[in-house]
């Protein structure tokens, strides 16, 4: 028998190892260990076959409606993708530059951007100057979102049980003692590395790629590799969720103040008091670099935020 | 067929657009459906973005003093994209976090054997 | 080498795309998709977006995929690691 | 530029700021306070702008920074805005007054000040779907309050909720992704992303016979994408899990407000950027109108044969947007003013229904099945008298607000023949069903319960006892004087 499956086992094509392979290994393993809970097998076979009748049935049922779900859904998605290829077919050609998106707005954006919002980067320019609404609403989803994060994985007496507490607590513990060498090691040489590229990248939002977000988001990979290398007992020292808290809500408020100063100031064609500076320069287009550093901050931490609630469910 | 192949970022998008919205729809695993929605919001993005390209022209950072429209893309595009992939990151960091509560409560991620424990257990 | 890199960017991310539908395991989906966003930011640099090809890179390709692969291992889904 | 001019968006900053301060509160009571003062604040500053423009007939376009339309965002304010803009803050204000009791039970105290966070935020998305003229502002905040209602579901963390989250957050983000496809088509073939721009270069390309292709599917896309969000018949099975499960002032808020945002934009959408014409020509509105009727139908069935009294009033919200959609596909002004009159109308109405259903139900262990209600009204006769108020105005019965609502339906349609009769027997089959679940469920809360079924007084709090009053008073006003109500929003079309 077991000679048989072992011939078995080698004669697999090409093609079947390949698709091992891809999928890491040979053995047909369960996706996910832990499994539905079943009824309790009964040994007589008169209870099997009265078992297995109605869940059966009820399988069928739900097939049955599941069936014309899939067929919908498969119409719906072939139809979908066939009428976007038609609409393709209208669109103007690829890199043509009579684009009915080249018009009077794309010229402003680029021959103005400079004069009137101060950043060598147009980009910048446009999201926070000329469309700061979007980019307000933007910060906005990414505050809620870890909100929501923090309301789902937040530990309280819903998500955890007492077992799991002291999982956790143990695993502080073990944390704080034991440290990978090679990790830390490389840890104290890139951490100061990121932090300073993603700052640089922040504060020369308005003169170069990058900006708030790609910055943040930089900054925020730093924290979390901190907080891999040495742990999070070493992390809360400086940064708890109290501090979390007042940062985020404080790097928003100055966002949503500045904002709404330029937009009043706008929409009553009063003057803004905001020098917007030599072009080029570090310190120049207004209130774009304000913006730029608050949306960094509120990123950094949000990132942080999300690792730290998905891992340890506290911040 | 010429046109499409021209149009060959906007060809890929519409299929990846497909792709996603079929893992979205068919796939019975939460962590692939949130993937496919990944795939469904980067499809449009890179529809938006070729649209916004033009041939031979910059980047939009100004080179120099004197900005002239006809030597940059067009930036509104990079802009809205921009503000998308941070929308989508949020979507994505919720449901997941979504998924790992539902996996504590019925130990799956497939959302069919989801639904049929809460029928069950009759809370659905 | 550019004509040749735009025609198959998008045929390697289409290709990702259906690996990520039809991998078996959950960790191989993550990863491919991972390198979706990693062919995405290139396709960015082509299409002169360094922008978006920094936030992408950055964001598509970093965060979220270390929030797939915590994800992962939160629902037990990662074979070889020492939690139970 | 007068002062009132800034209204619009000192409500919707207030909102958002509000969100932004509720962490750094004490506790949750205070967060509760902040969004009442914020909704109040809301509602007073949308009344004085009401009063402003509504009489004098005038809208106007107000600048989101210093640069005009086609290169800044923008909001336009009208007379309908500024009408919906005052419901919207008024509906919110209540179901959090008529919610607040079982938000406190409901949702963990640690967790209560981040509740009310999504209130603020979905109140500002709301204003802003309800005032913004920039469509990519629009697809921001429909982002915004997707997240935010998901998150308002699953605050009251029980499996139930959790699993009906999953479900609403798989077609919202569906609905996202066709709505965001449909804004970059459009963008594609248009170049410009704010209304009046918008609206200029469609009129030019339908003139010219350009993209006609893409125009077409553009709206098919985002018609198709709102109305997946808003729960359009064959889309709308995620609807009643959600709001049956969730915390009162969530369903309240849920079924009053956040599904009829969307509907809001779309027509906005139809009337600034695309023009009824242009819609009624591409045959959409036959389409919309279809799903609309056969929604007052499934939706009434829905609700026929739901035992649990939270979800049989989320299949009647099912049926009561089939009655918007129908308004809306009638393609003309007189449809969608019924439309919008019906917003109006369900908004005060099914937040009162979902407070005092659980009020009624608080005396009997939070049971909400209807059989174990028998009698329920007696314990708590306020939160009685508002069940049968609401559910007779849904039904329609004269002098209540779903009576003027349908009487305008049936008027809007008699141009059109052929929906006339399509639209006559709908609207008279669904009076039937909506009487056959509302009566029964009126009469088993009032008929005297058997002995030990009764569960004990319920003291009536203020916050219930004002949102009850508020509600059942709009439902009389909007069912009686609604004239003034009516001019406005027809001034507001007119000026769309």
């Amino acid at each position: 028998m077991s000679k048989m499956a072992k011939i078995k086992k080698e004669k697999k094509t090409l093609w079947q190892r390949f698709t091992a392979w891809v999928n890491g290994d040979a053995a047909e393993q369960p996706l996910l260990p832990a499994e539905p809970p079943k009824p309790p097998k009964n040994k007589g076979a008169k209870g099997k076959k009265q078992k297995a009748q109605p869940t059966r049935k009820e399988w069928m049922g739900l097939s049955r409606f599941e069936h014309f779900y899939r067929v919908c859904a498969v119409v719906i998605g072939v139809a979908i993708v066939s009428v976007l290829m038609v609409t393709v077919l209208q669109l103007p050609l690829f890199g043509s530059p009579d684009n009915p998106a080249v018009n009077e707005v794309v010229e402003r954006y680029v021959e103005k951007g400079l004069e009137e919002t101060g950043a060598v980067n147009m980009v910048a320019g446009m999201i926070l100057d000329y469309r700061a609404f979007d980019t307000f609403g933007e910060s906005s989803v990414l505050f809620l979102a870890v909100t929501c994060v923090t309301m789902l994985l937040m530990r309280d007496r819903n998500n955890t049980t007492k077992e799991e507490d002291l999982l956790t607590a143990r695993e502080h513990v073990i944390e704080g003692y034991e440290e990978d060498i090679i990790l830390t090691k490389i840890a104290r040489l890139v951490i100061p590395c990121a932090l300073v590229y993603g700052i640089y990248v922040v504060l020369n939002g308005h003169l170069s790629p990058g900006g708030g977000f790609s910055g943040g988001t930089i900054m925020g990979s730093a924290l979390i590799l901190f907080a891999v290398s040495f742990g999070m007992i070493r992390i809360s020292r400086f940064f708890t969720y109290a501090t979390f808290r007042k940062v985020t809500s404080c790097a928003l408020m100055v966002y949503a103040a500045s904002k709404a100063y330029s937009f009043f100031t706008g929409a009553n064609h009063l003057e803004s008091h905001i020098p917007l500076g030599t072009p080029g320069a570090i310190l120049s287009s207004g209130l774009i670099l304000v913006l730029d550093i608050c949306v960094g901050i509120v990123v950094a931490c949000t990132m942080y935020g999300f690792y730290a609630l998905f891992t340890k469910g506290e911040l | 067929m010429e046109h499409l192949l021209i149009n060959h970022y906007e060809t890929a998008a519409v299929i990846l657009f497909g792709i996603g919205f079929l893992n979205l729809l068919l796939q019975n695993n939460l962590v692939k459906k949130v993937i496919g929605v990944g795939i469904m919001d980067s499809s449009v993005y890179l529809f938006l973005a070729s649209q916004g390209y033009i041939e031979g022209r910059l980047a939009p950072i100004l080179v120099g003093e004197v900005a002239n429209a006809a030597d940059y893309i067009n930036p509104i595009p990079a802009g809205l994209v921009l503000t998308g992939i941070v929308v989508s990151v949020s979507v994505t960091a919720f449901s997941l976090a979504l998924i790992q509560r539902l996996y504590q409560k019925y130990k799956t991620v497939n959302f069919d054997e989801i639904v049929q424990l809460a029928r069950q257990k009759g809370d659905e | 080498m550019r004509l040749a890199l735009e025609l198959i960017l998008p045929i390697l991310l289409i290709v990702c795309a259906l690996a990520v539908t039809f991998s078996k395991r959950l960790l191989v989906a993550v990863v491919i998709f991972t390198s979706f966003s990693l062919i995405m930011s290139v396709i960015w640099v082509l299409l002169e977006s360094p922008d978006l090809a920094i936030t992408e890179a950055a964001v598509g390709a970093g965060v979220s995929g270390l929030l797939l692969i915590y994800t992962l291992k939160k629902i037990h889904a990662l074979k070889g690691t020492s939690d139970e | 530029m007068p002062f009132v001019y800034n209204f619009p968006f000192f409500s919707i900053f207030i909102c958002m700021i509000s969100g932004i301060v509720t962490p750094l509160l004490k506790n949750g009571r205070w967060a509760y306070r902040l969004s009442l003062f914020a909704s109040g604040a809301g509602l007073l500053l949308s009344g004085v702008l009401l009063g402003r423009i509504g009489p004098a007939n005038e809208s106007f376009s107000f600048m989101m920074g210093h640069f005009p339309a086609p290169w800044g965002n923008e909001l336009s304010v009208g007379p309908l805005e500024a009408v919906l803009a005052t419901a919207v803050c008024l509906v919110m204000m209540m179901a959090l007054l008529g919610g607040s009791r079982d938000i406190f039970e409901d949702v963990l105290p640690e967790k209560q000040k981040l509740y009310f966070i999504m209130m603020d935020e979905i109140l500002a998305a709301l204003l802003a779907l309800t005032y913004t003229n920039d469509i990519f502002t629009a697809y921001v905040f429909i982002e915004i309050s997707t997240i935010a209602a998901c998150a308002i579901v699953m605050a009251k963390d029980a499996s139930a909720t959790l699993v009906a989250t999953m479900r609403y957050l798989i077609m919202s983000l569906l609905g996202s992704g066709l709505v965001l496809i449909g804004i970059v088509l459009l963008y594609c073939i248009t170049g410009h992303l704010l209304f009046p721009s918008l609206q200029q270069r469609v009129l030019e390309l339908v003139a010219t016979g350009q993209y006609t292709i893409p125009l077409t599917v553009v709206v098919g896309l985002i018609v198709l994408g709102l109305g997946i969000k808003s729960a359009m018949f064959p889309f709308h099975l995620w609807l009643p899990p959600a709001h049956g499960s969730a915390t009162t002032a969530s369903s309240s808020v849920l079924s009053g407000l956040v599904v009829k945002g969307y509907i809001i934009l779309m027509i906005r959408l139809f009337y600034k950027v695309f023009t009824i014409e242009v819609i009624r020509e591409l045959r959409i509105t036959n389409m919309i109108f279809l799903f609309g009727l056969a929604g007052m139908i499934i939706g009434s069935i829905g609700a026929m044969k739901e035992g649990h009294i939270k979800r049989m009033l989320a299949y009647s919200s099912v049926a009561q947007l089939g009655y918007v959609f129908m308004g809306i596909g009638l393609g003309t002004d007189i449809g969608i003013m019924a439309a919008c009159f019906q917003i109006l109308v369900h908004a005060c109405t099914k937040p009162m229904l979902f407070s005092c259903a659980s009020a009624l139900s608080a005396g009997r262990h939070h049971n909400k099945k209807l059989h174990a209600l028998r009698g329920a009204a007696y314990e708590n006769k306020l939160a009685g008298i508002g069940f049968t108020v609401g559910a007779l105005s849904m039904i329609g019965i004269p002098l209540f607000a779903g009576f003027a609502a349908k009487v305008f339906f049936a008027s809007a349609t008699m141009a059109q023949p052929v929906k006339m009769w399509m639209t006559l027997l709908t609207l008279a089959l669904s009076t039937v069903l909506n009487a056959l679940y509302y009566i029964p469920a009126v009469t088993v809360l009032w008929s005297r319960p058997a002995e030990g079924e009764t569960g004990e007084k319920q003291p009536v709090y203020p916050a219930f006892a004002v949102s009850t009053v508020v509600f059942i008073a709009a439902v009389f006003f909007l069912g009686i004087c609604y004239e003034p109500v009516v001019t406005l929003i027809q001034n507001g079309l007119a000026l769309l």
